[in-house]
């Protein structure tokens, strides 16, 4: 394919007569800068190379990436948000172009330029080739557009490995919408009628000041709960807060038996510990 | 046009019609001054010793299997089923979670599975039990068969496409953006090549507390 | 059973289907012994100057209309899917590619896919996922499916337009896809696990016949 491509380098040693051949294009000939109208600067480029009208082995690259620059210059002045897609291009075709016109430096790690220029040309007639494929694939007869099938089968009985009919779009699409739900799934918790410690807490230090004697931790539970849960709760934080008191050294506990009552009375302040 | 090419529109049209066609009705895609009835009458001499017969019924003309091949023919109440939305849910969840429980399965989709729904799955030959599940109660385990591997064209159940290819194929799409953002709020780009349905484990936590 | 008698059943059966069927399936329907093939080829005979033909796709038989009648009983005003210039690009390129990843894809046409390309094709039934590539992310391959064969009436995805040109002037070689390849002198990826075109479609998800 190289032996195609006719930019040899030592023709570019004088301006090349074909680099100027694009500023005596008719205005019609050239591309209109319409960005919308293409899918990415390898449309523009294979679009460009098309306006070579030859074949696309045989597209001049120099020429190419001077129109390709142009393009996207006036794009920019058109619309300052350019895709970062056409600024890469042009920043590499600017490259390609640079190493196009220096003298080849011997580089093992490095393509060279004509290679670079030749992949690039491989892509593009790729892309031109798939296109036509394309064309031609759907100008094909068509089934159910040219050709047709019989239009009221009749079902027929052949061994069927399978009763249902499920497609693996539909069970894809299944999937994707329930998971599509339950990443919205609304998590309602509800809020608990709960007693907390704080209040035990603020409830029996408050009561034990009145109540200097053993009594049953029960005599503190506040009066009047009719919700199992939350009697359920009261006592547990009551107890809680027996245990919290005991602990700070406010109040006393007693049991005298497994599971028999729990006394609490209150402990009048040590002065020592305090100053402690 | 001569009489052959007339025969010909009309056994293609009666051919790929959806129900039978009147004469008139085919005379109209004829040359004027074409005599539809003779040529229907024609087609149904050409056809009278073939697998297949042109019939006129109610006035109006239909290919027909021969009766005497009826028996080639299924019945109409044999006709193939849809699976209901659960059950293709189902059948997803099994695929992209397996080894599952149905008491898992029930956790993932929110709602209840009925046992009718897995049934329906192991009839049709796509959901088997694969084992128990080493935990309390040693609860069954599903997972999907050879049979399902056939019927979506996929090597091993690795094949399924995963949430981000989902995502990018525009599955996940379609349903609603708002919802959308959501979904992709939770990880960017959570590439789960291998299982496909690992990514699925934070679904416990949405468990409704009450 | 004679000749006769096996030719009218399989075209009876064929007849009656809207869909192809393989000579086994329709070998199945016959006393043991037959030559479908031979009485598929005699059938096609006895068809090729009618209205209606039989036609092998997909490797399989079915009646169509015949190709020269197209322009009788194109259905202009029919909900023809329109596809976007996207995704008949897109679908050409996993025709000749296939199986094919979505970023191979996006390398040849030199621009993302976007969202819902692939999903409008999956929804045609005319690609679907094949399978995952052996290479880092074990990315999802894309071919083409036997709907996609009868669509354009295809034998195998062997005998697309031109596949042999194009793989002479290498168009379907290797797609290297690390991003800005150009710059790059990455060897494409060795491994390409399935052969691109050696890959029958013959899985057998599609022996339903309804």
């Amino acid at each position: 394919m190289s032996d195609d491509w006719d930019n040899n380098i030592a023709d570019f040693e004088m301006p090349d007569p074909r680099l100027s051949r694009l500023d005596d294009l008719d205005d019609e000939e050239r591309l209109i800068v319409d960005i919308e109208g293409f899918e990415g600067p390898l449309d523009v480029l294979l679009a460009l190379s098309r306006t070579q009208k030859v074949d696309l082995k045989q597209i001049s690259i120099l020429e190419l990436v001077k129109q390709y620059l142009e393009f996207v210059t006036k794009a920019r002045a058109l619309r300052l948000e350019l895709a970062a897609d056409y600024l890469v291009m042009a920043a590499w075709l600017a490259y390609l172009k640079s190493r196009l016109l220096l003298p080849e430096e011997e580089s093992e790690d490095e393509l060279s330029a004509e290679e670079l220029a030749a992949r690039l040309t491989h892509q593009l007639a790729r892309l031109n080739a798939m296109r036509e494929r394309a064309a031609i694939l759907m100008s094909r007869n068509q089934m159910g557009r040219d050709v047709f099938a019989r239009g009221a089968p009749e079902a027929v009985i052949i061994t069927r490995y399978h009763t249902y009919e499920l497609s693996m779009y539909e069970l894809l699409k299944a999937y994707a919408e329930h998971r599509t739900r339950e990443a919205v799934a609304d998590i309602q918790i509800f809020k608990r009628n709960v007693y907390t410690l704080d209040q035990a807490i603020e409830r029996l230090s408050d009561m034990l000041g009145l109540a200097l004697d053993w009594t049953s931790l029960e005599q503190f539970l506040p009066s009047g709960i009719e919700d199992a849960q939350l009697i359920k709760s009261t006592k547990a934080s009551m107890f809680s807060a027996s245990l919290e008191l005991a602990k700070m050294g406010r109040a006393e506990l007693e049991q005298k038996q497994q599971f028999g009552p729990l006394f609490i009375r209150g402990r009048k302040r040590d002065p020592k510990e305090e100053e402690n | 046009m001569n009489h052959h090419e007339q025969m010909r529109i009309c056994e293609a049209l009666l051919f790929a019609s959806d129900r039978p066609l009147s004469s008139i009705a085919l005379a109209e895609q004829l040359p004027e001054g074409s005599d539809a009835q003779a040529i229907l009458e024609d087609l149904q001499k050409k056809y009278k010793d073939s697998g297949v017969n042109l019939v006129e019924v109610a006035g109006k003309w239909m290919f027909q299997t021969a009766a005497d091949l009826a028996f080639l023919l299924r019945k109409e109440e044999e006709k193939e089923r849809k699976l209901s939305r659960a059950a293709v849910e189902t059948l997803a969840i099994i695929a992209y979670h397996q080894p599952v429980t149905r008491a898992e399965i029930e956790e993932i989709r929110g709602v209840g599975v009925s046992k009718g729904t897995i049934d329906v799955l192991m009839e049709a030959v796509w959901v088997k039990p694969v084992g128990r599940r080493r935990t309390p109660g040693r609860p069954m385990t599903y997972g999907t068969t050879e049979d399902f591997l056939v019927q979506f064209g996929l090597n091993s159940v690795k094949d399924l496409p995963g949430i981000s290819e989902l995502k990018a194929a525009g599955f996940l799409d379609n349903v609603n953006t708002s919802r959308l953002n959501l979904l992709s709020d939770e990880k960017p780009d959570e590439e789960q090549p291998d299982l496909p349905m690992d990514d699925d484990e934070s679904s416990s936590e949405e468990q409704v507390i009450s």
